[in-house]
């Protein structure tokens, strides 16, 4: 049966209401079971040591010493993972970053691995491997990696994406190159000019749960995962492309998860504890450090962004133009070239251009870390466009109201827009009771605007309904928010029935087709319309059986509210079956009644928001404080407007951490200075206001109930709404994210003293 | 016949050229059609290429129908969190 | 490795003196479980303090107060009359970590950890606190200034314990007050930092005065000048301005990961400035 | 290394353990009572996940040692809910979607449950700072404040 996935405009019973979640109770009691919470019989513990050098030649590894230490069941270096790449750049990447084959690349690659009966054991192993370097000169910052005598990480990477092919090997891996009209012409019309380049600081996503798996493969090929991961059918592929293995051999279980926000779309350690435990023959248990988790995860780039935007006395922008250079990492990357898409979206431009280079660093592999890349790019942008506001001598909100894009105008990265949502997001904030909110002594209101693109992707579900006419709903797609509670309400809703009768799960890659990880904001979007689909087979089955209860064609049956219901003037005595009389009846009337739905979920719609807030500045400190904040967005449809809230709210915290006070620090000798959460500063609760939502809801014509995603768009605006509050508290422009209080104070001297 | 819009690095591939005609009814024959007359885009196909058909961006759907006369741009396959 | 938690001094002094290998003193643990688990030490020795007759306690004596090397700082919270006789040593130390922490963090310890950046020791410092020495060679009194001599290394010789924390009485008209500097509100080590301790005479003019610095040198810094600014006048503009261009000049702090140089040296006058404003108030300074 | 034998009230029940003299606490609720409630975010200190009440005082488990836990009382997460009824705490946390993830969901029901047992009528600034030790990064900490407002509002009735 073909699914049509456009929107049809309805009323709703369940979706919409805000019901406790499924998997809520384990959550309260402790019960529920995350990545370290599992066991096996007999397993081992598993430990990596990692380079203590950020650029380094590995010569030798003698592991004799360690493998004789009693209690040492495994110790594997990267000849125990083979190649078995064949070509697959990208996969080869992803196998030299969780074993270093012939250079340690950054301060924690891992470069060889135990397993033994227990943790002090495998500790005192690690001690006694020993590793012969060569160290190597490195380079960690972005824009000494661009220079011409910057040490070379990889002397085969050339530079794609220039008008000629370059002869010589570079730390930039690729030039990418986004717009249109001309902006050379536009800025012959503007009257005004800005031009500012921005720093901003490398970040992790800061999950709390560390990366956590247990591994068990048998002497018959086959192998058993249980691991954190926002997408268990991506790691398997991954982990089974790298250990030579069939797919379908390996049955990986997602944990619970303990936050991911990008950081666990990756493999690092679970090929690792694969290899350990084949080579062991037993059960390996392989649990990162909070050290382990900043060291040689997948944080976000450090980047370095120039801007130039041109206006008109009347405020029509006449150009805009960008250059991003993000750091990768010491391997390719597409992360600047998702920054220079980003870079412009919300605004309707006749001439812009953008050019982004791919740089490597002698960092960790740069990952995706929620809506990855924009926010750097628009904290540029925004700081920008807030600054040409004041130079015109325009309100900031009406400015970006005059210049935002809307449906029909091509956007900043090629195709040209739908409806979207940025000027109802711009309209609302600018009659936000928050925008008069009377200011205090040295406090500033800054506010900015957001875009992201959304995903949809590979999706597979299944909907089975029990002969009590309960429903179990079996989803590939992991919770990491509560998704498994929408997902109910979309069952309950394409059902008719209530809610606390749907029970959602998340199915282990053996049990259901393969999902595309919970990435781009796509777990409850494209499940949801998977949910609908699966809903609706099973609908057709129901009514099928009905038909057969009742002795009447189905296509006198339609579905009405949880009911079978018979149509026509013949069968107007037969009244109506509900769902649980229809499942009671079903071992006689053809067996278990079920709906399957395997589909691509695509056309999730871009996403916009605006953020609001008030920061106050000590001018004697730098200290900032965060008075007021609130978020806009568009959902489309709010499933469960509580976690929508959720999410908004989640990001905005994020988006303030990175702003004032998270940033990796590297030392000299290329090692990273702060890898835990003393000084790797994320925000606490006393550093945090209420943070305010307002849900708008423009329906996504390309789903039925008009859902967008709502993940990742909350990020995006804070760096830049930050820097506008702080530079309207403290009459300074911010240039360099984090605004840590000695940067701030710095510039406010700066400025005092000329 | 569709036209079909590229963004900066593919564009390159094909000799400079920003637009190409094709004759191809979906995503899936047009992808094809593309790696035939600029063999240079196939690793890039390989690696992902996603399709804004008026405005609406498919990562996936292959079998997405290209309708005449509708703005067709090609776009990096991206990365989210 | 060894865990042993003896019930008198004399036996911790002993074990502690008789050992071998490696041996370390586990009160409230947050400094030294974070250091193994960084492997940064493995002792073959724990000796456990906890169950030692009167570490536990905070006794208050006709010299003032003895506060026992095993009080965890959220009691000296509790405690009305320290509270009340020392708000600034309180405050520093109701500053050390989280609220977990608190449940746990000793003062005794967080001088012994020498830390540059310890919170409470300038305030212990301003405060002229002394340590109560147990070792093989019997008991012995220093000034807490003298316990820590260098980032990670402290005076006490092998064997020897803190057993408490000693305050005097206060002196009519006193106030002390402590103030670092974070990037947060809460959970972060000081970048700098300052306690102040005052006594005022009959019309609010500072009679006594030390002012203590953290994290500004590779110990706490006690600044003679700073005191000298203070003393015989009231607390106006002009003393609080010399007050902190002194602090600033006193400081001889590093560049790391929490801060610069040049913002520590700032940001230590302005702590000075606001804790002894604080400090003159207590004291009821007007 | 001979292991060390403690005797222990764990949510009110006597245990009897062997533990080694470096093992933390939390590594003996985890690993040798199976009670996984209590989380490992750092091993430091720094994020309150393995946060317990041991006598009345709100503590990391992992910056304690399973020896030192001899003769006193250890209160987790496991032992909030008295056999179906869930603590208030917990209901409310529910109620208000103080959770997304949930991994630093029993930390923060534990240092409420301290929080509101030492100061049971917080002011919003109180539960901020109060809560200051747990990190939390899925919610932005709004929920989560308000969910405890909530909860000793509906403590101080009972």
């Amino acid at each position: 049966m073909n699914f049509d996935p456009r929107y049809s405009g309805r009323n709703f019973t369940s979706v919409g209401t805000r019901p406790i979640r499924p998997d809520g109770v384990d959550k309260v009691t402790g019960r529920a079971r995350y990545g370290a919470d599992f066991n096996m019989a007999g397993q081992l513990v598993g430990r990596v040591l990692r380079s203590p050098h950020a650029h380094a030649t590995i010569r030798k590894i003698d592991t004799s010493k360690a493998e004789k230490l009693p209690g040492v069941k495994a110790v594997i270096t990267a000849a125990d993972l083979p190649d078995l790449t064949d070509g697959d750049a990208a996969m080869y990447d992803i196998l030299d970053n969780c074993m270093a084959r012939t250079k340690a690349l950054y301060d924690g690659h891992a470069v060889a691995a135990v397993a033994a009966v227990d943790a002090r054991t495998a500790r005192q192993a690690l001690k006694l491997i020993v590793v012969d370097y060569e160290v190597l000169p490195h380079v960690t910052d972005v824009d000494e990696a661009m220079k011409h005598h910057a040490p070379l990480i990889n002397d085969a990477i050339f530079t794609e994406g220039l008008e000629e092919k370059p002869v010589k090997p570079s730390n930039v891996t690729k030039r990418s190159q986004f717009g249109h009209g001309d902006v050379h012409q536009g800025f012959g019309h503007a009257d005004f000019v800005v031009e500012r380049s921005f720093k901003t600081e490398q970040t992790h996503q800061g999950y709390i749960e560390p990366h956590a798996c247990v591994a068990s493969v048998s002497s018959d090929g086959t192998a058993d995962l249980w691991v954190c991961t926002q997408g268990h059918f991506v790691y398997r592929q991954h982990c089974a492309q790298l250990l030579g293995m069939e797919a379908s051999k390996l049955r990986v279980t997602s944990s619970e998860i303990g936050g991911g926000f990008g950081g666990k779309t990756h493999v690092w350690a679970e090929p690792v504890a694969l290899a350990l435990s084949r080579k062991a023959g037993r059960p390996v248990k392989l649990v990162m450090t909070r050290d382990e988790v900043f060291r040689a995860s997948g944080p976000t780039s450090a980047t370095s962004i120039d801007i130039r935007i041109g206006a008109r006395k009347d405020g029509t922008i006449t150009a805009a133009e960008a250059t991003l250079r993000y750091s990768c990492g010491p391997y390719a990357g597409s992360w600047a070239e998702i920054g220079a898409m980003t870079a412009f979206a919300c605004y309707k431009l006749d001439n812009v251009k953008t050019v982004g280079y791919e740089v490597l660093v002698n960092r960790p592999k740069t990952a995706a870390y929620r809506a990855p890349s924009a926010p750097m790019a628009a904290f540029a942008v925004e700081s920008a466009v807030d600054e040409l506001a004041k130079e015109i001598g325009m309100d900031p909100v009406e400015f970006r109201i005059r210049n935002a894009a809307q449906e029909g105008t091509r956007s900043s990265y090629g195709p040209v827009y739908g409806p979207i949502g940025i000027g109802p997001t711009l309209e609302a904030a600018r009659s936000h009771p928050h925008m008069k909110a009377p200011l205090g002594p040295n406090q500033g209101r800054g506010m900015a605007c957001g875009f992201w693109f959304n995903f949809g992707g590979q999706t597979c579900t299944d909907l089975n309904i029990g002969m009590d006419g309960s429903v179990s709903l079996a989803v590939g797609t992991v919770d990491v928010g509560g998704s498994r509670a929408s997902l109910s309400l979309v069952a309950a809703e394409e059902l008719g029935i209530a809610y606390e009768h749907v029970k959602a799960i998340v199915a282990d890659t053996s049990s259901l087709g393969y999902n595309d990880m919970t990435d781009g904001s796509r777990g409850t979007f494209s499940s949801s319309m998977a949910t609908i689909s699966a809903a609706r087979n099973a609908i057709k089955i129901l009514r099928e059986r009905a038909a057969q209860m009742w002795d009447i064609s189905v296509d006198d049956v339609v579905w009405e509210k949880g009911h079978a219901v018979a149509r026509g003037e013949k069968h107007g005595n037969l009244g109506k079956l509900s769902l649980k009389e229809i499942a009671a009846a079903s071992g006689k009337t053809g067996g278990p009644i079920a709906g399957h739905s395997e589909l691509v979920a695509d056309g999730a719609g871009v996403s916009f928001a605006t953020h609001i807030c008030d920061i106050e500045v000590d001018p004697e400190t730098g200290a900032t404080r965060v008075i007021r904040y609130t978020v806009v967005q568009d959902a489309g449809k709010a499933v469960h407007p509580t976690y929508v809230e959720g999410q908004y709210q989640g990001g905005a915290a994020q988006g303030i951490g990175w702003a004032l006070n998270e940033e990796y620090i590297y030392g000299k000798d290329g090692r990273l200075q702060n890898p835990g959460f003393l000084d790797y500063r994320i925000p606490v609760c006393s550093d945090l206001p209420m943070i305010d939502t307002q849900i708008l809801e423009i329906p996504n014509p390309n789903h039925p109930y008009g859902v967008r995603g709502v993940g990742e768009t909350s990020i995006v605006p804070p760096l830049a709404a930050i820097a506008n509050a702080v530079s309207n508290a403290a009459g300074v422009r911010m240039t360099h994210i984090p605004m840590s209080p000695p940067r701030i104070l710095a510039a406010i001297e700066a400025e005092r003293g000329g | 016949m569709v036209e079909v819009t590229l963004w900066g690095a593919l564009g390159q591939l094909a000799g400079g050229q920003s637009k190409v005609e094709v004759e191809a009814k979906d995503i899936r024959e047009l992808f094809r059609k593309l790696a035939e007359q600029y063999p240079a885009f196939e690793p890039l196909i390989d690696r992902g290429i996603a399709v804004a058909i008026d405005g609406t961006i498919y990562r996936d759907t292959w079998s997405k129908e290209l309708p005449q006369g509708a703005e067709i741009f090609l776009m990096p396959r991206l990365a989210g969190g | 490795m060894r865990y042993i938690r003896p019930l008198s001094i004399e036996d911790a002094v002993g074990q502690l003196a008789g050992s071998a290998g490696t041996a370390a003193i586990l009160a409230g643990g947050s400094d030294l479980l974070v250091r193994m688990k960084g492997g940064f030490v493995e002792p073959d020795l724990i000796v456990d303090i906890k169950s030692i007759a009167g570490l536990s306690e905070i006794r208050e004596t006709a010299e003032g107060f003895s506060i026992g090397a095993a009080v965890p700082c959220a009691v000296l919270g509790e405690s009305a009359a320290l509270k009340k006789a020392w708000p600034g040593v309180v405050e520093a130390a109701k500053l050390i970590g989280s609220k977990q922490v608190q449940g746990r963090c000793t003062i005794t310890g967080n001088l012994c950890n020498a830390s540059p950046a310890a919170d409470s020791v300038p305030a212990l410092v301003a405060a002229g606190a002394r340590a109560s020495i147990v070792g093989p060679g019997g008991r012995r009194t220093i000034a807490v200034a003298s316990v820590p001599t260098g980032p990670g290394k402290t005076s006490l010789a092998k064997g020897e314990i803190i057993e408490a924390i000693l305050l005097d009485k206060r002196a009519p008209r006193s106030g002390d007050a402590y103030l670092r500097f974070i990037p947060r509100t809460e959970m972060d080590i000081a970048v700098v930092s300052a306690g102040v301790n005052l006594t005022l005479d009959e019309h609010g003019v500072i009679k006594a005065a030390r002012v203590a610095l953290g994290a500004a040198a590779p110990t706490v810094l006690l600044v003679e000048e700073a005191a000298e600014a203070l003393i015989g006048r009231k607390l106006d503009e002009a003393a609080l301005e010399r007050l902190a261009k002194v602090c600033f000049g006193a400081c001889r702090p590093i560049d790391d990961k929490r801060g610069t140089i040049e913002f520590r040296r700032k940001v230590a006058g302005v702590l000075a400035r606001r804790a002894a404003t604080s400090a003159y108030a207590r004291a009821g300074g007007k | 290394m001979a292991g060390i034998a403690v005797s222990a009230t764990i949510n009110g029940d006597s245990v009897e353990y062997l533990c080694q003299p470096d093992e933390t606490l939390l590594d003996v609720l985890r690993d040798r009572l199976g009670l996984t409630g209590a989380k490992e975010g750092c091993g430091t200190g720094d994020c309150g996940a393995c946060s317990v009440i041991l006598d009345n005082r709100l503590v990391c488990s992992c910056l304690v040692l399973g020896a030192e836990a001899e003769g006193r009382r250890v209160e987790t997460v496991e032992g909030m809910a008295h056999g179906d009824k869930l603590h208030p705490l917990q209901q409310k946390f529910l109620e208000h979607a103080a959770l997304q993830c949930g991994i630093c969901t029993p930390g923060f029901l534990i240092a409420a449950k301290d929080l509101l047992a030492k100061n049971p009528d917080p002011t919003e600034e109180e539960i901020r700072f109060g809560l200051a030790g747990n990190l939390c990064r899925c919610t932005g900490y709004d929920k989560i404040v308000r969910a405890v407002q909530d909860a000793a509002t509906v403590m101080k009735g009972a």
